[in-house]
């Protein structure tokens, strides 16, 4: 695993640093610990505020999501490392704009205590908050303990959604979490890895595993997923990874979903474009009618390989929500 | 260290002092933490002790002489320094010291196990950990009960030692049920919880001269 | 080197049958032989058509800028291998909208054979074409030779600039043709490779390369480069390739620069973050004023680890069309 | 063949049974032609010779009596099939052909250097190359060459084999001067150039039953 840096403790730093040289339309750092990203322009006064945050390594999630009809600030953590208390409660102030802060971030231990004692801290200064936390991967728990799976890709539609909700005049804090926690209860994520990737500091590949094989519901960390044999063939792993979506949550109500197909970092386009035929075919199958599929690269692990699947259950709101303006240097609306 | 000894309770000399040789140990321990760490988690623990603990250094000197305001202005170390669960639990645990402690200049001994329990209750609540989850909760409550009563720092420090030893002796082939060591699920058994030997570590620490 | 696919001989089919049912908004088939991507929307009658074409495993390059102020239509070859003839000539009728149209590719021999004998092809059909070819790569050939540079990364400059001129109202094929060749003669561009990847046809590696190795001036098919050696630093590794942008054209007039720090596939873009601090800095203290800094995966090789930095060296007609507004599935301005 | 044999020229029935020759041919050295061609290059060759034979194959029981059309039918199956440097030279030296004899259902023998000139001609515009840089036109300009006057089948075959053989022995270790080979620069000195190779492989694949 080759890397382009230089000081590995620097890397976050410096690439923070290079993302707000580069986008100083979208982003700027607020605060004294160089680890809060926020909107180079506020959002108007009396928007409720989006935050969000949690480990480096991840572009465009968490950071790069911070934009118009997005996220309102972010804070940033060493790579796969939850930012501080300090920097949560900094990201929570830049997103204040007086009427309270939505604080919307995935299921992991170490971000949720930050998070919550964050939280408490800026209760002292009167800024109020609530929390959604994205749980989203199927494979990481059974349905029974389905608020313990991790979060993963489908924070990209919820920071989507309760952009949109926040963005609209007139919206308060309540609701854009009641919109941000319905966009986070329609989604559905499994992730089918190749290669790891590697943590800088840590110098070394985040797990081994065989020149051909792979591993089915591995998390973004390289979490253990379950079940690692031979590569397959394209068609295959789509179909597998439909199966254990669909399962989970068959297509229903509306009938209307958009799909995410979405690169861990190393995985091309290409390889995206085949599988999504089998995705397409298998969703029309089950009676869904696609709306705004993403393909691409939305939530990553640096130079990891493999891809990951989420669906959005839509109904007419968060359809609408989701279709609303959005814009940061990572993707518009 | 002008005034006399009191060999009953502490004051923020007393504080400092402390801080100081758990300072000075984590440096020692570090690796071995990481390692442990980095056999069921992300490896950085002994990360995580020695920056909050650098981050505290200076404060050192001079503390403020009220105890509450003493542990705050500990707990901002861990809160600034890192991220990761342990640096926010032992802030956690210092806060609730702190409300306890807040406006008083001096502390009995006896009142540690107190202290020790109101840390626990709120890092409970803060990681939403139970006991029996295997982490560092399971250790800070066995101490809170065998510290009931000691009247002096050795009496207090000893009770506490023993009972962190025992309880990581019984859980040792539990599994994690929480954190990031939950999803090695298996593997796990057999180890000791790397929070577990770090509040043992800090205990240690405490005891060297 | 993983891939996800199916038989080798179907990956580009499938990439294209996946790419236009994820965008049917933007992307359709042309013709017969499924391999010509045109406009889901034509442009008006009588604007100049822009094609482009060549081996596939570059996307976005080169199906991928087919879209409103970009490009009409695309031939797409096999991976790393030029579109036939046939395909050509049919992504040129394709592209045509009744005043002419503009090839505008990378300078590879069989790409130019087929183009012009597809030019000859259409010509009998009364379809008036020129011709614009990229040669930016600075390594692959010293000033002297410089048309014989290949064409990499600078291609996208000159997709957007010709893709505004021909979107704007009164342009004729020669003004399109000559802007097309201005943004062309702009672009300097430098690749830097780590890793190399697998053309699935092929099934092995392009290349071999130590695992502390790099290649500096490597071409986007693994062409040799001018220095091989110990993996440095990423600010020593923006030096260099500055160095050779800059030797080979300096900051000067209007002193306007876009640069484009571009991932080949692999490297995330954290690490192009990093990199762009000192991009900036160089060109910055080269007296430079940067313009629209593009920092992604704009033209790739599939999954190859490694960067381009691409200087486009602009006056206020450039500048303008470089702006104007243009949308495919990868790229909006 | 119902018809006598001409031996001073050809027509539509001697043209496509030349070509199933050459095609059954590059079946046997497609494997030659890949392998040569994939030390300098992507190894491609014997693959566009295979495809573009089997793609003009089905037109080869009725080409059109007009040799230029018959000619243009081939080039097509090559232009088609393949978007390979080889295959547009092949198919832009056929049209060429094709152009010459527009219009004419016989051609002589001793017209076969003339078609290769014209060929020659119109593939170096269309491809850049000079003589020299170590490509198919050192061989096909040799060809020309050696094959005018020459009036017979036999003779123009005889002729055209051995200057093709005569030019590779020459160059084989000069540097190739473009495509993909030019890239590799000096480890194309002492190896044959594919596309050379190629045409001697269809010219012995004429030469065979
Ligand atoms: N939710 C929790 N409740 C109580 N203790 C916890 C919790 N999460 C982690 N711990 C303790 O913290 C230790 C790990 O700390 P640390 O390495 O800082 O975690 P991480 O790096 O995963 O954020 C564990 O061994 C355990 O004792
Ligand atoms: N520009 C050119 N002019 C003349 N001959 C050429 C030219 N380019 C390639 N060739 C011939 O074609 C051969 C390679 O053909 P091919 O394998 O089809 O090329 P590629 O796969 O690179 O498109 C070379 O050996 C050479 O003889
Ligand atoms: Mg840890
Ligand atoms: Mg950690
Ligand atoms: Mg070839
Ligand atoms: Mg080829």
């Amino acid at each position: 695993m080759k890397k382009i840096l230089n000081d590995p403790y620097a890397y976050v730093d410096e690439m923070l640093a290079g993302l707000v040289a580069a986008h100083p339309e979208h982003y700027r750092l607020h605060g004294d610990s160089g680890r809060v990203v926020a909107r180079a322009t506020p959002g108007r006064q009396g928007k409720v505020g989006i935050v969000s945050g949690g480990g480096s390594g991840h572009l465009p999630v968490f950071t790069g999501y911070v934009g118009k009809g997005l996220l309102d600030a972010c804070a940033v953590g060493d790579v796969f490392a939850s930012p501080s208390v300090e920097q949560m409660a900094d990201a929570i102030r830049a997103a204040d704009r007086g009427a309270g802060v939505l604080r919307l971030y995935g299921n992991y231990g170490g971000d949720i205590m930050n998070f919550d004692m964050a939280g408490d801290m800026v209760e002292m200064e009167d800024i109020a908050t609530t929390s959604v936390i994205l749980a989203d991967d199927v494979p990481s728990a059974g349905p029974a303990e389905a608020d313990k799976r991790r979060g993963v890709a489908g924070m990209v539609y919820a920071f989507k959604i309760a952009g949109a909700v926040a963005e609209a005049a007139g919206t308060d804090l309540a609701a854009v979490t009641a919109a941000a926690q319905r966009a986070a209860d329609a989604c559905r994520s499994v992730g089918c890895a190749l290669t790891p990737c590697t943590v800088p500091q840590a110098g070394k590949p985040t797990f081994e595993i065989g020149e051909t094989e792979m591993e089915m519901g591995m998390g973004i960390h390289g979490e253990p997923g379950i079940r690692r044999g031979e590569l397959r063939p394209a068609d295959r792993i789509a179909e597998e990874m439909m199966d254990i979506l669909l399962t989970d949550r068959p297509v229903g109500g509306t009938g209307r979903v958009s799909v995410m197909v979405n690169s861990l970092g190393a995985t091309p386009p290409e390889e995206l474009y085949i599988l999504y035929r089998v995705v397409k075919a298998r969703l029309e199958g089950a009676g869904a009618e696609i709306v705004m599929p993403l393909v691409g690269r939305y939530a990553t692990s640096m130079e990891m390989a493999g891809v990951s699947i989420t669906l959005c259950h839509l109904d007419a709101d968060l359809e609408g929500w989701l279709e609303a303006p959005a814009e940061c240097a990572f993707w518009k609306v | 260290m002008a005034g006399e000894v009191d060999p009953a309770g502490f004051d923020r000399a007393v504080l400092a002092m402390g801080l100081a040789r758990i300072a000075r140990h984590m440096e020692v321990v570090a690796d071995e933490l990481n390692a442990l760490d980095g056999q069921l988690g992300d490896g950085d623990l002994g990360v995580t002790m020695v920056r909050g603990s650098r981050a505290v250094a200076p404060a050192l000197d001079d503390l403020p002489p009220d105890l509450g305001k003493a542990l705050m202005t500990v707990a901002q170390g861990f809160t600034k320094s890192s991220g990761s669960s342990f640096g926010t639990l032992v802030a956690t645990g210092l806060l609730a010291a702190a409300k306890e402690l807040k406006g008083r200049e001096r502390a009995d001994w006896s009142e540690v196990s107190g202290l020790l329990r109101a840390a626990f209750k709120m890092m409970r609540t803060r990681g939403k950990a139970e006991l029996g989850d295997k982490t560092v909760l399971d250790t800070l409550d066995a101490a809170a009960t065998a510290t009931v009563g000691c009247d002096s720092g050795p009496a207090v420090l000893d009770a506490a030692r023993r009972a962190v030893e025992d309880t990581m002796d019984r859980m040792r082939d539990a599994p994690a049920k929480i954190g990031r060591a939950r999803i090695f699920g298996e593997k796990s058994v057999g180890l000791d919880d790397p929070g577990m030997l770090a509040f043992r570590r800090i205990l240690d620490g405490l005891a060297e001269g």
